[in-house]
């Protein structure tokens, strides 16, 4: 299974992703630029966290016009997997591949702790490596991390089962605690956690770690079937 | 060349984490008679007129990047510069 | 013209306005008889009030600097470069310094703490380091009054705000709230980087028609002569003297560093030196690449990139602004150079070169407006030995122990805990990203941070400390206290201390009883140095540390560093669990 | 009640770093016509009457908390509101 994971100027969690699916999951993955424009040759794209062009305007708001973000359009239309995590979540919305929009945390600073986490959807192709309703924790390193969106769309998400990730204690004031959603597709995945820093022990947790076994698993499958 | 103001501030419903924060640091300054604050972002734009009417032109940009619309909405006013 | 408010040589003399800039009237004396035989334009003479500040020539602490224990086998690189350098072994390095931001931050909070991160952060990539870490040491008046609530916050919020977009995780630090600290607080910065050993970068500029290239951010108007204005005094009268407030954007050096670094690993054999734009910008970096090169260096001030209209060659050499970098890169590989910069978007223009001889020449539109040997900027400042004299305060402390009488432990230690030095820090280091890079294996909360080096069984034990209150008690032994404390923290991690930085914060050495202090604590630090086989590897000095006559305590920070040869061996400061026995060694 | 619209922008010379990347993007965006875009904050801040008059108090409130004077400057209109 081959990742791509884009790098926007000034993403900094770029070569921690590389890192854990390449020296932990030993899966094959690359850096590629927020130039490119073709992302066909790889079975799934992960937007790095960081802070694109600054997040001087809002976060994300400029990466989204970058032209991989063109190519992430495609990709995520030939419905293969693309997950974004912490200012890639943020740029998905952005991009408008995910419902809402991140906004300041309630206490108007940044956080960096870990968090609880409950997994409330296991049928995804990134989560089903969990136990149904499993407890994680995973490092959270935000600013801008407080999910909002309109009743409609809670709704929505509610009802397709899109919201994936729960905060136990809602360190930010999202929306009805919501860490990480899906699109209705299932194929885009949105978090603010940082999976990729939970994949080692000895830097505190391993439960990041189902996701990319998740991915790995489901892909693994297709190609054998 | 004209000066475009542009004036983004979050939606009535959507609480303002830092607008907030401001409220706050002034009634510790003393300023208990301070009711709300919104804190919102403030652009000066310089242009010269483009391909379409400069009006047509901000109001694209404000939809496109300035603002997020899900969550924020913006006003502005153009007014024309001396040279 | 763009000179008419600039004062000609003599108006100058005659105005004494080179005293605004810092310079004494002696200094002005030596340049205009010793260095230059001729009255210094107005350019000139601000240069020399650039590269003559404390800031940039140490003019007040080098005997004191002198006393350092500077030693050791493991030192590859001592005081002297942008940054100290020590051997852990494999080829690979530690690179590490510390940098003061008191007066900006006292001025600017917020953009004051930012742009003293950004600033120690270049001085180790400019090492040819990749930064891997930072630390903070603060000091701010007790948090009772809205003023310093506010200054807490904003350079919090500052230092997290620089670090976490630049994506270097922020590892330790300590805080400490005293009355002392009111008028004047204390933010100092310190960076760790990693290299191997091949990178290592110098900054210098040889080889006679070699291009010197400016990289990064365009240079504005801000910060003009920020370096005189670091080294001066506060106090309210002065209040006006706010020109120097800069904007840090960790964006464009986060856009620098990864460049500066490709060029670094990539270019190396057309790169010669590199060196960041620090106090006294322009001046100074290119001032001191040439002159410890041995070579002369000729610039052209109109091939600067500018972000305002108008500068005068003053300004241009003097501004601060922030997120730039100079190079010396070999004839005719400039456009393999530039090419780098220009993926990343950023501005890179060759600005002049290398010449035989030793004068320092500056053109701006046709003329030019500076002609100076560049040893009498980079190196030969006056050194001054201030007079010591042992403060009376230390005459009236009484010989008597203080004897603590407690009656009601439980309460004394709940009161204790209550004091905002001794309670958790973590809604503070709470808003720092302690973890990205992925290598953090100790967050801020324990005795030291341990930061593991990837590929490796190794990793680094990283802490600052000390108490101004045992310095004002006796500074003497307050310094080796410090460097005590330090060796401490990184034992209880771990590891075994390897070199130390220091930011030494002190009051007016004019006053003999400040120098005092001064001289003294060093004697401490070195001894210490000496004991516990730490040498003192890079460093900064920020004196004046007053505001309306008044000092802080004596503040020498110390940053120390040490390695953890296994990973087995990283240990934690909190009880494991109930049940385990609790010993109490030393005396 | 009154509304305070407060405007607070960078003096000249100092550096811009948000507006700097909105202008970047906005070219890249194909608006190249525009010449220059400022990022600043903008306030709305309700107050009932305090101990001095509405104006006295918001110029305070701006020198002490919502501009940093030595890099920022300000402006503001006040109107009451009705009930
Ligand atoms: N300004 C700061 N930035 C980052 N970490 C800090 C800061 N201040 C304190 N800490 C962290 O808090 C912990 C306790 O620090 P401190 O209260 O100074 O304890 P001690 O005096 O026991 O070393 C340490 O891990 C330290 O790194």
């Amino acid at each position: 299974m081959k990742f791509a994971v884009p790098v926007f100027p000034g993403s900094n969690c770029d070569h921690d992703m590389v890192n854990a699916l390449r020296d932990i999951l030993k899966a094959d993955a690359d850096l590629v630029p927020a130039t490119t424009t073709d992302l066909t040759a790889y079975d799934a794209v992960i937007l790095p966290g960081g802070f694109s062009y600054g997040d001087y305007l809002r976060s994300g708001a400029i990466a989204r016009f970058a032209p991989v973000m063109t190519a992430v359009q495609a990709f995520a239309a030939t419905g293969k997997p693309v997950m974004g995590i912490c200012n890639g979540f943020q740029i998905l919305t952005e991009a408008g591949l995910l419902p809402g929009a991140l906004q300041a945390n309630r206490s108007a600073q940044f956080i960096c702790e870990t968090s609880d986490l409950i997994v409330r959807n296991v049928e995804t192709q990134f989560t089903s490596d969990y136990a149904a309703e499993a407890h994680l924790q995973l490092p959270i390193a935000h600013g801008e991390g407080n999910y909002y969106c309109d009743e409609a769309t809670l709704a929505e998400l509610r009802a397709n089962h899109q919201i994936v990730f729960e905060y136990v204690d809602n360190p930010n004031g999202s929306v009805a605690n919501i860490a990480g959603i899906i699109n209705r597709q299932g194929n885009v995945l949105g978090m603010m956690p940082h999976p990729e820093r939970a994949v080692e022990a000895i830097l505190g947790s391993t439960d990041g770690l189902g996701i990319f076994k998740s991915l790995l698993a489901r892909h693994e499958e297709a190609t054998h079937a | 060349m004209y000066l475009a103001k542009v004036y983004v501030t979050y939606k009535e419903s959507i609480l303002d984490p830092k607008g907030e924060a401001v409220h706050d640091a002034l009634h510790r300054l003393g300023y208990t008679n301070v009711d709300s604050v919104e804190l919102g972002k403030y652009f000066e734009i310089k242009l010269i007129a483009g391909k379409q009417p400069v009006e047509a032109e901000v109001d694209e940009m404000c939809d496109r990047l300035l603002a997020n619309v899900n969550m924020e909405s913006y006003r502005y006013e153009i007014t024309e510069m001396e040279a | 013209m763009l000179k008419n408010n600039e004062l000609t040589p003599e108006a100058l003399r005659d105005s004494k306005a080179y005293q605004e800039w810092g310079l004494t009237d002696a200094e002005y004396q030596l340049i205009a008889d010793d260095v230059l035989g001729r009255l210094p334009n107005y350019t000139e003479a601000g240069l020399f009030s650039g590269m003559w500040s404390e800031h940039c020539s140490y003019k007040n602490s080098k005997p004191v600097l002198k006393k350092f224990w500077t030693q050791g086998e493991q030192v590859l690189e001592g005081p002297g470069e942008g940054a100290g350098i020590i051997d852990i072994g494999d080829g690979q390095a530690v690179v590490f310094k510390a940098e003061s931001h008191n007066h900006p931050s006292a001025v600017e909070p917020y953009e004051g703490a930012a742009t003293g991160v950004g600033g120690i952060i270049r001085d180790i990539f400019s090492m040819g380091a990749r930064p891997i870490a930072l630390l903070d040491s603060l000091r701010f008046g007790e948090p009772t009054d809205t003023h310093t609530k506010y200054l807490i916050e904003q350079v919090v919020a500052g230092i997290g705000g620089y670090g976490n977009c630049i994506g270097i995780p922020t590892i330790g630090g300590d805080t400490v709230f005293d009355a002392s600290y009111q008028k004047n607080p204390l933010v100092n910065a310190m960076c760790v980087g990693i290299l191997n050993q091949a990178d290592i970068q110098k900054g210098q500029a040889t080889g006679i028609g070699n291009a010197v290239i400016y990289v990064g951010a365009k240079t504005g108007r801000d910060g003009i002569n920020g370096a005189s204005f670091a080294s001066a005094e506060f106090n309210d009268a002065k209040a006006s003297q706010r020109s120097a407030v800069q904007v840090g954007d960790p964006f464009m050096e986060k856009l620098l560093m990864e460049a500066c670094l490709e060029v670094i690993h990539d270019h190396r054999d057309v790169l010669i030196g590199i060196q960041d734009m620090g106090a006294a910008g322009l001046v100074s970096s290119s001032a001191e690449m040439a002159s410890k090169a041995g070579s002369g260096l000729k610039m052209n001030l109109d091939l600067v990139p500018q972000r305002e209209s108008g500068m005068t060659a003053f300004e241009l050499m003097l501004s601060e602004s922030q997120e730039r970098m100079l190079l010396c890169v070999k004839a005719g590989a400039e456009a393999e150079i530039v090419q780098v910069f220009e993926k990343y978007g950023l501005d890179a223009v060759t600005i002049g070169e290398v010449t035989a001889g030793h004068q320092y020449q500056l053109w701006h539109h046709d003329a030019l407006v500076a002609d100076v040997p560049v040893d009498a900027l980079a190196t030969k400042a006056p050194v001054y030995q201030r007079e010591k004299k042992r403060p009376s305060r230390l005459n009236k402390q009484s010989h008597h122990q203080f004897m603590p009488r407690i009656v009601d432990a439980t309460g004394a230690l709940k009161k204790l805990l209550q004091q905002p030095t001794i309670a958790s820090k973590k809604a503070l280091y709470n808003t720092y990203d302690s973890q990205v890079q992925t290598n953090t294996v100790v967050k801020p909360g324990s005795d030291a941070g341990v930061i593991r080096i990837r590929h490796t069984d190794k990793a680094l034990a990283v802490t600052t400390d000390v108490n101004g209150r045992y310095l004002y008690l006796n500074p003497r032994v307050g310094g080796e206290i410090a460097v005590a404390e330090a060796a401490r923290n990184i034992v209880a991690s771990g590891g075994q201390p390897l070199g130390i930085t220091d930011c030494l914060n002190f009051g007016n050495p004019e006053k003999p009883e400040q120098f005092y202090d001064l001289d003294e604590s060093a004697m401490g630090i070195a001894r210490a140095c000496q004991l516990f086989n730490t040498p003192v590897i890079s460093g900064n000095v920020s004196l004046n540390n007053e505001s309306n006559g008044e000092a802080i305590y004596p503040t020498p920070m110390i940053g120390m560093v040490g390695l953890i040869k296994h990973q087995r061996d990283i240990t934690t400061q909190d009880f494991k669990q109930a049940g385990d026995a609790v010993y109490v060694l030393g005396e």
